[in-house]
């Protein structure tokens, strides 16, 4: 049973609902504790999982209108693959969306991509305007988080108003 | 997600159980809102002893009522937050503009301190 | 967000691995707990997924060849609905494998059907020998388990060797 | 799942932490099979206070040990099970055969009282 693991996956399919997001959370978790990952690890995932299935419930659909959100995990050469996938309205500009607060909802604090990175070891993110998004990370086991999230985040938050629109210049990620 | 509060001259206590996501965080901000309203305390104390989970949509809902009552001179402190969640909040860099204590108790003195 | 839990559901699938049996009973009971189901419910709708899923991968495929299951739960009026399903072996005959003790395998006591009816409050198994095995479950918000199961087993317990391979006549379900 | 023996006189007393399902029922009949094979022991105390899942493979683990120990006069028992495992336990008639018990101690008195 042990060498099967080694190719061990699960695909987890649910509507884009605030309140799945939980249920990505737990299931992920509990397929990643396969492996020798720590408490941390564990904690870290779920992070990741969290981020990247909020933004598919936030930002993928059009309110009210749930659309399919599919997670696959996968056991490959001792890491954790995982991927989160929505066949929503995409992302116009990957590279803008990943910077540090940058977030198309007045509310939010585009922080979700700046986690996801802190907390694994690779994220890429793949969308098409009109076709979805596809965010695909890695964790090893016993990576370490990375140093902290950046500065300018801090200011951002300080200020009076929601989080600016659109990245300053020296938001670099 | 469970609130419980308990006030205290110009300071909320808000306990806070179970996950901060998406899901919760607007609930929490409403209800946080509705009760600084209220009460007309110009500082909130988070007590996450019994929160599980927090991510950025659980610290944004904690931020904003950073920035609700900062203008108004009021503070915001996070006490008795379990190490996973504390993690979280520390490598967001939140200590830096609301510190985190480690009981109830020492997050109430703290307020005292500025006065309110 | 409410009325959109009314039409919830998951899909989980995952290879026929024993280790995976864990995460399906987690995933399905953070799915469930959006209703109003007691932690009793929720025990009642573990043991159900694990016998369920238990049974795709100890008998639905050839030992160290594990196809997949694919476990479906959905919120429809107020019950749970929960679908386990393979594309194994399937079974010969569905009301004998459902009988009280009978099993295929030497080692195992032939309960998996009985627990899932003493849990839930419907049990329907759809097979085709060669295509595959279809179990679907009911568990309303509230319902009791079944008393006991029935007398019989612990007659076939008792005794020193492995259950019958054959149901006896008294042996109802 | 974890398990860790203490031997008595007679009896082997087994404490299993942990979900006792497929995935961990052919590892538990091992293990207390060789346990049961090296201390030369009749009767098999189970305590299940940390065993937080089980279902018709680990009840089959357990039967099976009732069934390898009964026929030389030995006996199983089970202790401070949790309610949720201690409710399938129930619902499976197992306490007819496999008496069920509050405490360790209770149980191991009552393997004295039969004397081994
Ligand atoms: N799955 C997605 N579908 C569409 N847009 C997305 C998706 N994920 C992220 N985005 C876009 O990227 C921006 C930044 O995302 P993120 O860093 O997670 O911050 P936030 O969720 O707080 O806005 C979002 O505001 C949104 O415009
Ligand atoms: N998914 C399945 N695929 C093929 N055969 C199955 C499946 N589920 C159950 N069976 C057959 O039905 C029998 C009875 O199942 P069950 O009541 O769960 O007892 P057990 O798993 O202990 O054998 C099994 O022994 C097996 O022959």
């Amino acid at each position: 049973m042990t060498a099967g693991q080694a190719n061990n996956w699960i695909i987890l399919e649910l509507p884009g609902l605030a309140t799945n997001v939980g249920v990505a959370r737990v299931a992920v978790a509990a397929f990643a504790a396969q492996l020798e990952f720590t408490l941390n690890d564990l904690e870290d995932i779920k992070l990741a999982v969290s981020e990247a299935v909020s933004n598919a419930v936030l930002h993928a659909y059009p309110p009210g209108e749930p659309g399919t959100v599919r997670i696959r995990a996968a056991l490959v050469d001792g890491e954790l693959e995982l991927t989160v996938e929505d066949r929503g309205r995409g992302i116009d500009d990957v590279d803008r969306a990943r910077q540090t607060g940058f977030s198309t909802l007045p509310d939010r604090m585009g922080m979700g991509f700046v986690f996801m990175e802190a907390f694994m070891d690779l994220v890429e993110v793949a969308s098409r305007p009109g076709e979805g998004t596809t965010v695909r990370m890695r964790k090893r086991v016993g990576s370490e988080p990375r140093a902290e999230v950046p500065d300018q985040v801090q200011w951002d938050f300080a200020g009076a108003g929601p989080g600016p629109a659109h990245p300053r210049p020296d938001d670099s990620d | 997600m469970e609130i419980s509060f308990e006030r205290r001259p110009g300071v909320v206590v808000a306990r806070i159980a179970g996950e901060l996501d998406c899901y919760t965080a607007p609930t929490l901000r409403e209800v946080l809102d509705r009760e600084l309203d209220a009460s007309g305390a110009a500082s909130l104390v988070l007590n996450l002893r019994d929160a599980s989970f927090i991510d950025s949509s659980g610290l944004g809902a904690i931020l904003g009522r950073y920035r609700r009552l900062a203008p108004g001179g009021g503070r915001v402190a996070v006490c008795e937050a379990q190490p996973s969640v504390r993690r979280v909040l520390e490598l967001a860099g939140i200590p830096r503009i609301i510190p985190l204590y480690p009981s109830e108790e020492q997050a109430l003195e703290a307020q005292k301190a500025v006065g309110t």
